[in-house]
Formats: structure tokens, C-alpha cells, sequence
């Protein structure tokens, strides 16, 4: 899963080439807004209904597009936890373990506090990020004090994550019914629910903390070459453990918009994350080895992934024949925005 | 229309039978002492090891199935950590390692009670405790061509649920509700597992009668809470006001529809099954229009029991006709006028059942099509 | 103001620095030079605290000192320019400068860039680079590059309050000519500011900029020369024991070759951003090099007769046939054999053993249906073990573990045991110290002599002169000229440089 | 320098270990026909870890073996009938064919394998839910017998599907360390740069790879598919994680060109004492997953040879 640039890269038509495979992610999202009305255009066609491409459209709505945000924030966040790990070149697969603990611990803490937001229970949701960042910060210890590859390490720690919320729960489910609380899903500002305004303040910490701080220069650093990294007196060490912590945080975040859109913490809140989210920055257009990419990559990677789970519903596929199809767009749209000669090869 | 008052009073009735029942066979089995072990009781073991193998921990029915497991354990004077949990986490493979590894460890002196992940993984299961002299009762999952008596004694009972019938009747309460016209949508579980079909059956059997209601879609939803609530996002954008009700197939779905539906400010009849206590709860609320209960309580503990009697030698269990090795568990309907009865007969207090009271509450043998 | 008194410094088995004696005094440059295994790189890494001395004392102004890591170091204001090109391509040139040292910058948590930006040009004034600092590093020149990392390394000026010392390793092995002396006309400037230790293969540049010249033998400084006093022919003498004779490059072993049937023609070949309308014939015997700066075209031209690139216009020719498949296996099936400059990255395979490299590009000759007759691979790689001198445990040592010229030459064993007949020498004697260069020339005159037909891309002037038969001078991708430099009338640098700038 | 030359023998040694701690507390672990019994029953897992060897071992993952193996159950279930012991070759052609397209993907389109053979796994689900009618399906006893009774039971007491299992490891084995493609594979997965300047092949060593993780697979699956009578869509679920972990565990780190099939035995050895493990040592359920990550953990740290890995821990 590392690719290393060719040796003498071919200068001509850069630019160009260059623009337009940066913006690729952006173009692959924008084809797919098309043709998911377009099949619903054939199908009404089909019926003879009435029926004007893309205004008639239900799937290019408001209300979808407040649906497809709804599930794609707590994706968003932990997708963007694991951008920052794959841009110092490792990988991180504990999200599962780390979303599940987070969720549980915070439903305990809330609940356990007053159960309602007016009360001391509000701190669980400061507490559930630091059960998320110790999380992440134990996963960094095992990855860098017992130079275990990340790949490995962060799959145990997914283990010991979901492990430990299955003990703390003994596999119940822990209702978060405070209104205030669910009105990250039930209050809505200009058609979206809360929830989606939070995971957009998330992603512009995450900008922030990408484009504006050491850290997030740092990772960019480590995934550019990490040996040259640390001959500049950098502490790479020091900067892995921070961004598994970080990532940690981030987890907690989707842990805690995963609580507020089913209003349940169990140890399930994780399942699926893994492979959604770790698709979506691919799909966005960060580089699996590192270095190249951001958060708003991974957010056109989220909307991609999510947009296609949604459309495909929308315009009544069969179940069966979904997973499939989304197997087959996410090859496409990775094709589409890999810069193939600026790689020489990918494993 | 109280299901459960009838079906309490049933239960009583046969559980006065069956004590007496037992009574006799306490009877006979210290009569046997008196003459020895007889040949045809030489595999059974005074003391085998318990155990209940099954999914997983994170959803609610299957923690139902364990608690009814514990209390079977309880009332033999034991501990409930003296049950043995082997959970396979979905895996047929892990489920099947983990049953071999406890034969293995106890040395097949072991009373079984197992839902196998998936019907295929059945029969292996049963052979290797049949080999290896241990005694299994299955729950759920297996193949139609496998059966308990084929097996001797060892391969103890199946239980299962019809659910054709209770889904097409809480699909009748549904479409009573939307006034037998309008669209309605049905998010089933895993697309191949045999309650999925059947419950989904259950609702096309029920629409024949209402031929102003269309199905607008059915898509799997896995028995899981997010995809549902996914999935049901799905459904509103394509069909939107035409969705007038949501037949889920079960609890953990509905959760997730529910959500879905809150997101949207709208608030349309859904009906379920399984009986959660979360969903007894909603359907109290009238949040949720009839749930089916499936008492996985009295399931689980009844099938450790089969397999715990008939490995003590309790029982013989190729004496007992085939009704006795394959039959329906129960089946209570929850709706909104009797939801508060029936959590607090079955849920806040859980009755205490007797375990030797074996086929009482069971609902008749199972029919294949 | 900097000195090393007595250090010594072992490793297991190895006894690597022996009591060195080493000092350096304000806006001095001090010259390093010794074969590979000398003990230079031991010697710079104490210096810059990559590694502690186990005896002796460091002094910075007279005051005994230990360093525990790089950072230390530069607080002491000892910088390292390191040979390898050493800045994060993905990253601005200002984060490049600034790397590491960011904290002056951030103000409650958070970066100032324009501030960073400023500072980052001002540093670049001092190396007189005139580019934008917020430019991605990848989009600059090598040269360019070089002038970063000195630029960065001057960044201690400004945390450090006493004097700077700065290593500068092997700093124009990727520059040209022209470039090398602005690099030396920019340190002598600097040296108002620093002083710097200078370590380089080549000893005409050591002894062009340095003050003083340190020459380091077996762990041990044999000679301290000042500039005036030093000589080429005593250093070298000096470094190898041994005298370098005029026969360095093997002339007398140069011979004619024929010149029909050429192994490979070019007809006006080009490659979209390599080079442009390229002809050449190399023959049977003939050692063809190809010289010009870094980007010129050189390395192109290899890998497009090798297989590796596929040209954009233009014929190719191989042993009278035209190629139309343009990969690396069809090269090699054409007998060609391709020694790259990255040796440890595509010349050997690191974690293969001896003869595990040598049939890597031959394995189907020691196979039969596909399984492997290792026998044979093992008498072949002890064959040609004994034949060049591999020094070697045995032919299943891991190649990882070999010095650079034994890996230079089982490459060079996997293309000649596999009767590759012609070879394409990409800088073959990068790194290498003084005796394996010469074991590497021995090689050339002797496939030469063979028939073997010849391109090399030199790693200095003087080799490509003293080593080719006919030498194409390219500039910007183009060619710019030929000389032909049979014994006795060979170009001189002079011709060649004035056609490369 | 002992400590050195030791540490290719770490992964077996921490396997002896293990088997002495389990067995020390409970002797009854020991059974040596109880302990040929668990180690038959790990043979699908071990084929499918044993193909993923091979595109682990070049540096990639391959995420599609399970839904392979489940398109498997279902296609050999299904077609058993027509074919009999002819489903075994359906079987492989079209893991080969699914393993190969994965390569294809990677290493021409350069998709990275994580993607690439996630999404051919779904490819490969959807495929297994349509011809399945999404329904579990069962084989005819009878049949099932005659074509492939052979692979169950026990010869001389030892159980058949271990015999299959030395056979694969074996062919395995040969492939990797006596034939050119073995050696192209450790090229490709040690220095993939210079086996292009070699001038082998690369891309189609390295599509060949996945093809034979997708053989393997393919032979779990049917494997996994006579034991079971049966086939799903779901069937095979649960075996991707513990195959991974199982090779990672063995010493194939994801590092390329370090390790092998051999490793991958022991390494699935190790996950089934650890697994044996909480069965044999009554770990209490709830807590099993727990400590099989925290366990995980300790064994990768033990058998992972550093020294091997070059340069950063990514």
C-alpha cells in the first residue's frame, strides 16, 4: 500500500494535468448529482409521467441533501480522524473499537449526570472526547513504542475497543432520549438539523488544525518523508502519537453524532465505520501513502460514498445488486482522480 | 382482542399439567436408581457442562435468549456464571471452532443449546456433538432436511418460529390504520435469513386483502439501527407522502425508522416484531403500532433445558413423539392497549418458568413447506 | 572555537574513529576527505550529535560539551547540509526552512504564515535564491534544492547566538559545473557568518574551496594540509596508501572497436519532457557517454534504450531490429542491462541474497518449467564471486549487507553472467571509494574489450573523458555536440563544459 | 548477536508458548486427538490466510477473500447438481478470475488493494445474493457424498482436511520458494523498483498474486461449503479479520517480501490456541474480544521481526 513517485517525472502538460486531477474528486461528485436525477428522469420517461430532468428531481432536493448530511456527519468525522493518519503515511483501523467505547462511555457519563443537557451530564460530552484521544493516544503507544507497523496495531486496538464497550455494556443498548440532546437531530437551522452544522464546525477545526498549526504541518511532513523528517530534529515519534490522539478525538466526535441521529449507544455505534471511512479519503484523493490530500478531500470522499448509498435507494435499486454497484463506482472514482503518472506503482 | 391475557391463561393451565408431569418424573428417575444405571441410559452424564452459543451481545434479543439460559442455570441451584457463552459474532466458522474446542475441553460431557448463525452450519454442529457423545438443542437456524430424530438422543430439539402468521397479522394492523389504502414500505433483515423471508411473506400475504395498498419497496436492512435509518432516508426521498405505514421486520429496524422519521417531522404508523422491551415501551407510546413477542426468554432458557434434561437422562428423547423435537416457540401480540399489561407480566417481572415444563407454551410443531 | 580532542568511537566488532583530533576556527572552511569506510561519516555524524563518542571530548569555545541528539546540536549552532536531498517534497520551501523550528511562529496555536513566509525569504536572500517561498518543494531544480537546505541550515544563525559550524556532505554530486561554483562563491560570502566543514569525493573541488584539508584513513586523520601546501597525487596517496597513477582511468587498456553493425541506433528520437531529436549509433566495444547537467536528458536517453520510457517520436533500433514494444523485459531480452544510479533502490534487491540477485533478470535460464534449479544459481553466483573480487561471506548473504561497490558489482555480475552485450552505466561509481571506483573502470575496459557496447552517464568529467570512446554533450535535452576521445586525443574539460552551460 | 539470530524463530516459539501456558492450566488441552480435531477444523481459515500470504507478502491486502469464499458456497451449493466434483473447478476459475480482475485494478489502474479488492468484494457479494435468491441453500446429502465425501473423515487417522492443507501448504511452498515465481514475488515485495530494472514483469507477477489469493479463497469457500451442506451469501462472514490477523501474526508484516506460507501456518496456529484458548480457559464471553485484541497485540509484538521491516514503521 505505498506507491513512491517515478523517478523522473514527466514535465509536460503538468499544469493542466495536475488542476485537473486535483479537482477530480469534485468532478466524479458532480457527475453522480446528474446522473442519479437522470435515472430518475428514464423512469418516470419510462411510466410516461411528467417529468423535467433535474427540476422534477426528488434525489436533487433540499430535504435529500439534508438526508444525505444527516448520515453522512458522524462518517465525516471519523473519516477526517483517519485523514490525518493516512497522511503521515500509516493507517488507522480502530475506528470501530474507538466510535463504539466513546459512544457507550458518553451515554453512561450522560446519563449517570442528570441525563438531560441542562445539568453536569452536558460534560460527558467533553468527556467522551477524552476517553476518544486516550484511546487514540494508547493505540500511538502501541504503534510507535512497540514499532508495530499501524496497520496491525490499530486493527488489535479495533479488538480491545469493541471488546471493552461489549464489558462495559454487557451487551445492552443505552437509550439517549434528552430532548436537548436529539435536537442535533430534531432541530433544524435553514432546512439542516443541528448535527450537520457540528460536523461542519468539526471539519473546520480539522482545517484549521491542518493548514494552520505545527501538528497538522507536521503530518503532512511525516507522510512526505519521515526519515528526512526527523534529520530536521523533528520528533516523529512525538508527532504519531499526537495524531493518534487527535484522530482519537475525532472518533469521539462520530461517536457522538452517531448517539444523537439513532439516540442508542451500544456496542454496534462502530460497525461499519472502517471500510466507509477509509473508502472515502481514498476516494477524495489522499494518497494511502501519505503526504498528499486534506480534510476537504475526505469531505468530497464522504459526500461521494454517501451520495451513491443515498441515490442508489432513491432510484430503487435492488438490494442485492448495491453492493455491487457501489463496489464498482468507488473503483471508478478512484481511477478517476489518481494521478496515474505521478505514481509509479500502488500496492 | 388481549392476546396476552389468553396466552397467560394458557400458560398457566399447561404449566399445573406439567408440574404434575414432572412430579411423576422425578418419580421415575429415583425409581430407576434403585435398579442401577440402565444400559440405555449409560451416555448420560450427572453433571454436563451448559452452554449457549448465539450471535452476539449488542443486540437485545439475543441477551433475552441468555437471561432465559441464566435463570434455566439458576434453577438448578447453580450460578450463572456456570453458563458456558460461546458468542460467533456472525462468524458460521468461529461458531462451529468454538462448539469443537468445548467438546474437545469437556470431553463431550455437554448440553448444548445453540443457534448456529446460519442454516447450512447446523449440521455439522449437530454431527460433531453427536460424535462426540454430547447432547444438542438448536434455536433458530437449520437446514430443512436435518432433523432431531434422526439423530438418537443426542440431537435433543429444535425450536423455531413461525412468523408468516404473526407478520401478517401486525401487517393487517397496519393497513387497518392507513385505511386500507396508500403505499407502505418493509425493511427486512439479513436478506437471507429464514425469519426475514418469512416476515416479509407475512405482509404480501396480508396485502393480497388490500388491493388499494401498494408496496412501494422492501430492502434489506440487516436487523441493524443505522442501516435502517439509512435505508428509511432512502425511501422518504423516493416515495416521500406516498409512504402512508413501515412494516419492519423486527425491533432494531424499527429504532432506526423511527429516527428517520423524527429527522422529517413525520409521523407515520410502523409496526415490528420481536417485542423489546424498548419496543413494548414505544408501542406503550403509541409510537409503535403492534410488536410481536417472541418470549426469547422462555426460548432460551427452554432450549438449554432440553439439552441439560436429556443429557442428565431426564428424559429420553427418542421416546418423545416428533412434535416434542421440533416445534414453534410462542407468539404475543403487543399492541397499544395491552402493552402496559404485558410489560409488566413479562418484562418488568419476568415470570419464572418451570424449565422441565418442556413443550407448555410452544406453539405446535413446525411445518415445512 | 569548535574541536574535537581524543574522540574515539566503537562499534561492535569495529574500532571506527581512533583518537581524532579535529578542529575548526571561525570563518574557516576545513576540507574532509578519506576513502569510504574511512570513517568520515562516523566522524560528521558526532559531530552534528547523530552519535556519541564513547572517548575524548567535543569543545565548543573551549567548553566541553555532549550531545545527546541532532537538536542538541544545533543549539550549539553545528548544522548538517546532507548529501541525499533532504527537504519534504510535498511541503512548501518556507515549511522546509522552517521544519521543525515552527514555535517561532505560532501564536496560540497557530501558525502565521505570512510571518514564516517573510523569514523564509529573508533566509533565502542569504543564499542568494530568489523564489517564492510558499512554492511547493517538488517544482524546484536540484540545485535549487541545495540552496534550501544550506539556506535552512543558516536558520541557526538566528537561534544561536555563537558561531555556526556547518557540515556540507558530498553538496555537489547533483550539481553541475556552473552551478558548484556559485555554491563555492556563496560559501566563501558566508563565511563571514559560518564556518564549514566541506566533505566530497572530489578532491579538485576540496581543494578549490577549502582552507584546510583533514584526510582520514582507517579511523585515524593521517594528514592535516593547508590549501597552499596540497596536492592531489599526495592526498590521494594519503587516503589509499598507495600512489594513483596516470593510469587512473584505464587508458592503456583502451581499444579501437568496429564500427559497423551498431547495437543500438537512434534516429532522431524524442521523448516529451526528457529530450528532443536525439541520434546516435553505439557499436560493438564502444564506450558512449553521454554527458550534461542534472535534467539534461542523459538519464532519459538510458532508460528510453532500455525499455523503461517509451519515446514520443522517432526509431530505435536495436542490433539491426526496431523496437515497438517499449518495456523493461523486452531491453532485457535484447541483451541489455541497465546499472542505476539508485543502486540500493533499483540495482539490487534489499533482503535477496548473492545469486538471488544475480538471475533476478535471468531466472528462466536457471529453470526449468518454472522451478528453479538453485544448484546452478549458486555455482554461478561463486563463479562470478571469485571472478570480480565480491567480497563476500558467501553467496547467501543478503545483499543489504554488502558495501556499495560489491552491490555495484553483483549488478554488474546479473547483467555480464547473463550475456548482456550491451550495458547502460547510470553514474556507477556514485559513492564508491577510490579502489572500487578502479575495480569499476577495470570492469568497463574489460567488457569493452569484449565487445560489450557501452553507455555511460559519468559521475565527473574527468571519468567520462578518461573512460569513453565517443562522448555526446546535451544540454536542456538537446544535443549540443560530440567528441570523439580515443587515447591521445581527448577532449578537454574545458570543451565539454563550454557545451554543457 | 544470539538474540539476532533468534528472531526468525520467534513466531513458532511463541506458539510452543502458548500451547504450554493453555496446556499447563489445563492439562486436558493436551489431547492430542482432541488437538488434531481443532487444528482440522481451522483448514478453510488456513487455505484462505495461506492465498492472502501471497498478496500480503508482495506489500498488498486483499479485503475480498471472504465475500469470494461466499460466492463460492453459493455457486457450489448451487451447481452441485449439474457438475458434481466439476463445481471445484467453477470454483477456481472464478476465484482466479476475481483475484485476477483485483490485480488488474491495482496494479494497471492503480487502485490502491485496500480499495481495489474491498470493492471486488462487493462485487463478488452482489454476485453471491443473486444466484442465491438471497436465501440459504442446502446441499443434497447424497451428492454431497459422492463428489466430495472424500474431503471429510480421516485416513490413518489423520484427518483428511488436514492432508488437503500439508498438500496446499506444500504446493504453496514450492511455489514460493523453488519457482521463478516465487522469486519474482520476493523481488516484487522487497524491491519492486529493481525487479523493473531486472526486467521481470512486475504487473503480472503481481496480478498472479491476487489470482492465487483468489484460488485459495476459492477453495475455503467450497471447503468451507461441503462441511457446512451448504451455501450464503453470509456464510463465510467473520473469516477476513482472522485471516489477516492470522498472516500478520505468522510474520508476514505488511512490509512486503518478509515471511511466507510456512509463517502463515504457524501464524494460524497461534490464532486457534488463542481462540481454543478462551473456550479452554473459561474466559468469560463478554470479555473474550477484549482479550483477544490485547493478546493479538502481545503476539504481533513478539513474532514481528523489526529488523526485517527497513527503515520507518509506518
Amino acid at each position: 500500500m505505498t506507491a513512491t513517485p517515478s523517478v523522473l517525472p514527466d514535465t509536460h502538460n503538468r499544469l493542466n494535468r495536475e488542476t485537473l486531477v486535483k479537482w477530480a474528486p469534485l468532478l466524479v461528485l458532480g457527475v453522480l448529482l446528474l446522473l442519479f436525477p437522470f435515472f430518475e428522469w428514464l423512469e418516470d420517461f419510462r411510466a410516461a409521467k411528467d417529468h423535467t430532468y433535474l427540476v422534477d428531481s426528488r434525489f436533487l432536493s433540499i430535504r435529500n441533501f439534508a438526508r444525505i448530511a444527516i448520515s453522512a456527519s458522524p462518517a465525516l468525522m471519523v473519516a477526517i480522524g483517519v485523514t490525518f493518519i493516512i497522511l503521515m503515511g500509516s493507517i488507522d483501523l480502530s475506528m470501530e473499537g474507538t466510535v463504539s467505547v466513546c459512544a457507550v462511555l458518553f451515554a453512561f457519563l450522560f446519563l449517570g449526570m442528570g441525563g438531560t443537557m441542562g445539568s453536569w451530564a452536558i460534560l460527558a460530552i467533553p468527556g467522551a472526547l477524552i476517553v476518544g484521544a486516550a484511546m487514540g493516544f494508547i493505540n500511538g503507544l502501541v504503534h510507535v513504542k512497540l514499532k508495530i507497523p499501524s496497520f496491525m496495531a490499530s486493527l488489535a486496538m479495533g479488538f480491545v475497543g469493541t471488546g471493552l464497550a461489549l464489558l462495559l455494556t454487557g451487551g445492552d443498548r443505552i437509550r439517549v432520549e434528552d430532548e436537548a440532546f436529539r435536537s442535533l437531530l430534531t432541530v433544524r437551522w435553514f432546512n439542516f438539523p443541528i448535527m450537520c452544522y457540528v460536523a461542519l464546525f468539526g471539519l473546520l477545526v480539522a482545517w484549521f488544525i491542518q493548514s494552520r498549526t505545527t501538528l497538522g504541518r507536521n503530518f503532512y511532513a511525516v507522510g512526505g518523508g519521515e526519515e528526512l523528517a526527523k534529520a530536521s530534529g523533528l520528533n516523529v515519534n512525538r508527532v504519531r502519537i499526537m495524531g493518534f490522539t487527535l484522530a482519537g478525538v475525532f472518533f469521539a466526535m462520530g461517536a457522538l453524532l452517531a448517539v444523537g441521529r439513532i439516540g442508542i449507544a451500544e456496542t454496534a455505534t462502530g460497525n461499519g465505520f472502517m471500510f466507509v471511512s477509509i473508502t472515502a479519503v481514498v476516494v477524495g484523493g489522499t494518497a494511502l501513502w501519505g503526504g498528499i490530500g486534506g480534510v476537504w478531500n475526505t469531505l468530497i470522499g464522504v459526500l461521494i460514498v454517501n451520495v451513491i448509498n443515498n441515490g442508489m435507494v432513491v432510484i430503487g435499486l435492488p438490494g442485492w445488486v448495491q453492493d455491487g454497484t457501489l463496489g464498482l463506482l468507488v473503483i471508478a472514482a478512484v481511477v478517476l482522480s489518481t494521478d496515474r503518472r505521478a505514481v509509479s506503482f500502488v500496492k | 382482542m388481549s392476546f396476552i391475557k389468553k396466552f397467560i391463561e394458557q400458560e398457566t393451565v399447561s404449566r399445573r399439567n406439567f408440574l404434575l408431569a414432572s412430579a411423576y418424573g422425578v418419580a421415575a428417575t429415583a425409581a430407576m436408581r434403585m435398579f442401577g444405571p440402565s444400559p440405555a441410559m449409560a451416555a448420560t452424564y450427572s453433571d454436563p457442562t451448559v452452554a449457549w452459543s448465539y450471535r452476539n451481545r449488542t443486540n437485545p434479543y439475543w441477551n433475552e435468549i441468555v437471561s432465559g439460559g441464566e435463570a434455566f442455570i439458576e434453577s438448578l441451584g447453580k450460578d450463572k456464571s456456570a453458563l458456558t457463552h460461546l458468542i460467533n459474532e456472525g462468524s458460521s466458522e468461529k461458531s462451529l471452532a468454538d462448539v469443537k474446542a468445548l467438546l474437545a475441553k469437556t470431553n463431550g460431557e455437554l448440553a448444548l443449546a445453540i443457534d448456529t448463525n446460519d442454516a447450512p452450519n447446523a449440521r455439522p454442529v449437530v454431527e460433531s456433538c453427536v460424535e462426540a457423545g454430547a447432547y444438542v438443542s438448536t434455536l433458530w437456524n437449520k437446514t430443512d432436511d436435518l432433523h432431531p430424530w434422526d439423530f438418537g438422543d443426542n440431537y435433543v430439539s429444535h425450536m423455531s418460529w413461525s412468523d408468516e402468521g404473526p407478520a401478517e397479522q401486525t401487517a393487517r394492523i397496519l393497513l387497518e390504520a392507513i385505511g386500507g389504502k396508500g403505499g407502505v414500505v418493509h425493511l427486512g433483515g439479513i436478506a437471507s435469513n429464514n425469519p426475514a423471508i418469512e416476515r416479509l411473506n407475512g405482509l404480501k400475504n396480508a396485502l393480497k386483502d388490500y388491493p388499494d395498498v401498494e408496496l412501494l419497496d422492501a430492502q434489506p436492512a440487516d436487523w441493524d439501527t443505522q442501516k435502517a435509518n439509512e435505508v428509511m432516508s432512502g425511501f422518504i426521498t423516493r416515495y416521500g407522502d406516498e409512504i402512508s405505514g413501515v412494516h419492519c421486520a423486527n425491533d432494531t429496524i424499527a429504532y432506526g425508522v423511527l429516527e428517520a422519521l423524527r429527522a422529517e417531522g413525520m409521523d407515520i404508523p410502523i409496526v415490528s416484531y420481536d417485542g423489546n422491551p424498548q419496543a413494548v415501551g414505544l408501542v406503550a407510546e403509541g409510537k409503535i403500532l403492534a410488536t410481536v413477542f417472541t418470549n426469547p426468554h422462555w426460548g432460551g432458557g427452554i432450549t438449554a433445558a432440553l439439552a441439560y434434561y436429556a443429557a442428565t437422562g431426564h428424559f429420553k428423547p427418542s421416546e418423545e413423539p416428533n412434535e416434542h423435537r421440533e416445534f414453534n416457540g410462542p407468539t404475543i401480540f403487543v399492541t397499544p392497549e395491552d402493552a402496559k399489561a404485558f410489560k409488566a407480566s413479562y418484562l418488568d417481572d419476568v415470570p419464572s418458568y418451570d424449565w422441565k415444563d418442556f413443550w407448555g407454551p410452544s406453539n405446535g410443531p413446525i411445518v415445512y413447506k | 572555537m569548535y574541536e574535537l580532542q581524543q574522540v574515539d568511537k566503537h562499534f561492535p566488532g569495529v574500532h571506527a574513529l581512533k583518537a581524532i583530533d579535529f578542529k575548526i576556527g571561525r570563518g574557516e572552511i576545513v576540507g574532509l576527505v578519506g576513502e569510504n569506510g574511512a570513517g568520515k561519516s562516523t566522524l560528521m555524524k558526532v559531530i552534528y550529535g547523530a552519535y556519541q563518542p564513547d572517548g575524548g571530548t567535543i569543545a565548543v569555545d573551549g567548553k566541553a560539551v555532549r550531545f545527546h541528539n541532532p537538536r542538541q546540536a544545533m543549539d550549539y549552532g553545528i548544522g548538517m547540509v546532507f548529501q541525499e536531498q533532504s527537504l519534504i517534497t510535498n511541503l512548501t520551501v518556507a515549511e522546509n526552512i522552517f521544519l521543525g523550528f515552527e514555535q517561532q511562529f505560532v501564536k496560540w496555536g497557530v501558525i502565521n504564515w505570512k510571518e514564516m513566509t517573510a523569514a523564509a525569504r529573508a533566509q533565502l536572500a542569504k543564499v542568494k535564491l530568489d523564489i517564492d517561498p510558499s512554492m511547493i518543494t517538488a517544482k524546484l531544480s536540484f540545485a535549487q534544492r541545495q540552496l534550501v537546505e544550506l539556506a535552512k541550515v543558516l536558520t541557526l544563525e538566528e537561534r544561536v547566538d555563537g558561531d555556526l559550524v556547518i557540515l556540507l556532505d558530498e553538496p555537489t554530486s547533483v550539481l553541475a559545473r556552473e552551478e558548484v561554483e556559485l555554491l563555492f562563491q556563496l560559501v566563501r560570502d558566508l563565511t563571514s557568518r559560518a564556518s564549514f566543514i566541506f566533505v566530497s569525493h572530489r578532491m579538485d573541488e576540496v581543494l578549490e574551496l577549502s582552507d584546510r584539508i583533514y584526510v582520514m584513513k582507517d579511523g585515524e586523520v593521517v594528514d592535516v594540509v593547508a590549501q597552499r601546501e596540497a596536492q592531489v597525487e599526495t592526498i590521494q596517496h594519503k587516503m589509499v596508501g598507495r600512489d594513483i597513477d596516470k593510469e587512473y582511468y584505464r587508458e592503456q587498456k583502451q581499444l579501437d572497436y568496429e564500427r559497423t553493425d551498431p547495437l543500438v541506433s537512434f534516429n532522431n528520437v524524442s521523448r516529451a519532457g526528457g529530450f528532443e531529436d536525439i541520434s546516435f549509433d553505439l557499436h560493438p566495444g564502444e564506450v558512449l557517454c553521454l554527458v550534461g547537467t542534472e535534467g539534461s536528458g542523459r538519464e532519459a536517453i538510458l532508460r528510453t534504450v532500455f525499455g523503461m520510457d517509451a519515446p514520443t517520436s522517432g526509431t530505435v533500433t536495436i542490433k539491426g531490429r526496431q523496437v515497438t514494444r517499449f518495456t523493461a523485459q523486452n531491453g532485457v531480452a535484447n541483451g541489455i542491462g541497465y546499472v542505476p544510479r539508485e543502486r540500493k533502490i533499483e540495482g539490487i534487491v534489499n533482503g535477496m541474497n548473492v545469486y538471488e540477485n544475480m538471475t533476478l533478470s535471468q531466472m528462466d535460464k536457471y529453470a526449468s518449467n518454472g522451478v528453479l534449479r538453485i544448484g546452478e544459481e549458486k555455482a554461478l553466483a561463486r563463479d562470478w564471486i571469485a571472478k570480480l573480487g565480491i567480497k563476500t561471506p558467501s553467496e547467501f548473504k543478503d545483499c543489504a549487507g554488502l558495501s556499495g561497490g560489491n552491490q555495484q558489482k553483483v549488478v554488474l555480475a546479473k547483467w555480464r553472467s547473463g550475456g548482456s552485450d550491451i550495458i547502460l552505466l547510470d553514474h556507477p561509481t556514485r559513492g564508491l571509494d577510490i579502489g572500487a571506483k578502479e575495480d569499476v573502470y577495470e570492469m568497463v575496459r574489460a567488457m569493452s574489450a569484449d565487445g560489450v557496447g557501452i553507455i555511460l552517464v559519468a559521475d565527473t568529467l574527468e571519468e567520462a573523458i578518461g573512460l569513453s570512446h565517443s562522448i555526446i554533450v546535451l544540454k536542456d535535452g538537446q544535443f549540443q555536440q560530440r567528441f570523439e576521445g580515443m587515447p591521445g586525443s581527448k577532449p578537454t574539460l574545458f570543451d565539454l563544459v563550454h557545451h554543457m552551460i | 548477536m544470539k538474540l539476532e539470530s533468534l528472531k526468525p524463530h520467534f513466531p513458532w516459539i511463541t506458539l510452543v508458548v502458548l500451547v504450554l501456558i493453555v496446556g499447563l492450566i489445563n492439562p486436558s488441552f493436551f489431547d492430542p486427538s482432541s488437538l488434531i480435531l481443532l487444528v482440522a477444523d481451522i483448514v478453510p481459515l488456513f487455505i484462505m490466510a495461506m492465498g492472502m500470504t501471497f498478496v500480503i507478502y508482495i506489500g498488498g491486502i486483499d479485503l475480498s477473500v471472504q465475500q469470494l469464499a461466499n460466492v463460492v458456497t453459493v455457486v457450489a451449493t448451487v451447481y452441485l447438481a449439474n457438475f458434481g466434483v466439476g463445481v471445484a473447478l467453477i470454483a477456481i476459475v472464478i476465484g482466479a478470475a476475481f483475484g485476477a480482475v483485483s490485480g488488474y485494478v491495482t496494479t494497471r489502474l492503480f487502485v490502491p488493494s485496500f480499495v481495489s479488492t474491498l470493492a471486488m468484494g462487493f462485487v463478488a457479494l452482489s454476485m453471491a445474493k443473486w444466484l442465491s435468491g438471497q436465501r440459504a441453500l442446502a446441499m443434497d446429502a447424497t451428492m454431497r457424498n459422492d463428489s466430495f465425501g472424500w474431503m471429510f473423515g480421516s485416513t490413518a487417522g489423520i484427518p483428511n482436511e488436514l492432508m488437503i492443507a500439508g498438500v496446499l501448504l506444500t504446493i504453496a511452498w514450492f511455489l514460493q520458494a523453488r519457482t521463478t515465481f516465487g522469486r519474482a514475488l520476493k523481488a516484487v515485495g522487497a524491491g519492486e523498483l529493481a525487479a523493473v530494472a531486472s526486467g521481470l514483469n512486475v504487473d503480472r507477477v503481481k496480478i498472479i498474486a491476487f489470482a492465487i489469493s483468489g484460488v485459495f479463497a476459492a477453495i475455503a469457500g467450497l471447503m468451507f461449503s461441503v462441511k457446512l451442506s451448504g451455501g450464503d451469501a453470509n456464510l463465510a462472514n467473520g473469516f477476513l479479520l482472522l485471516a489477516i490477523v492470522a498472516v500478520l501474526v505468522g510474520g508476514t508484516p505488511l512490509t512486503g517480501g518478509v515471511g511466507g506460507v510456512v509463517n502463515t501456518a504457524i501464524g494460524t496456529l497461534i490464532v486457534m490456541v488463542i481462540r481454543a484458548a478462551m473456550v479452554y480457559l473459561e474466559v468469560d464471553a463478554t470479555q473474550q474480544q477484549m482479550v483477544f485484541g490485547i493478546v493479538l497485540i502481545a503476539a504481533i509484538a513478539l513474532t514481528i521481526d523489526r529488523s526485517k521491516l527497513r527503515g520507518v514503521v509506518k
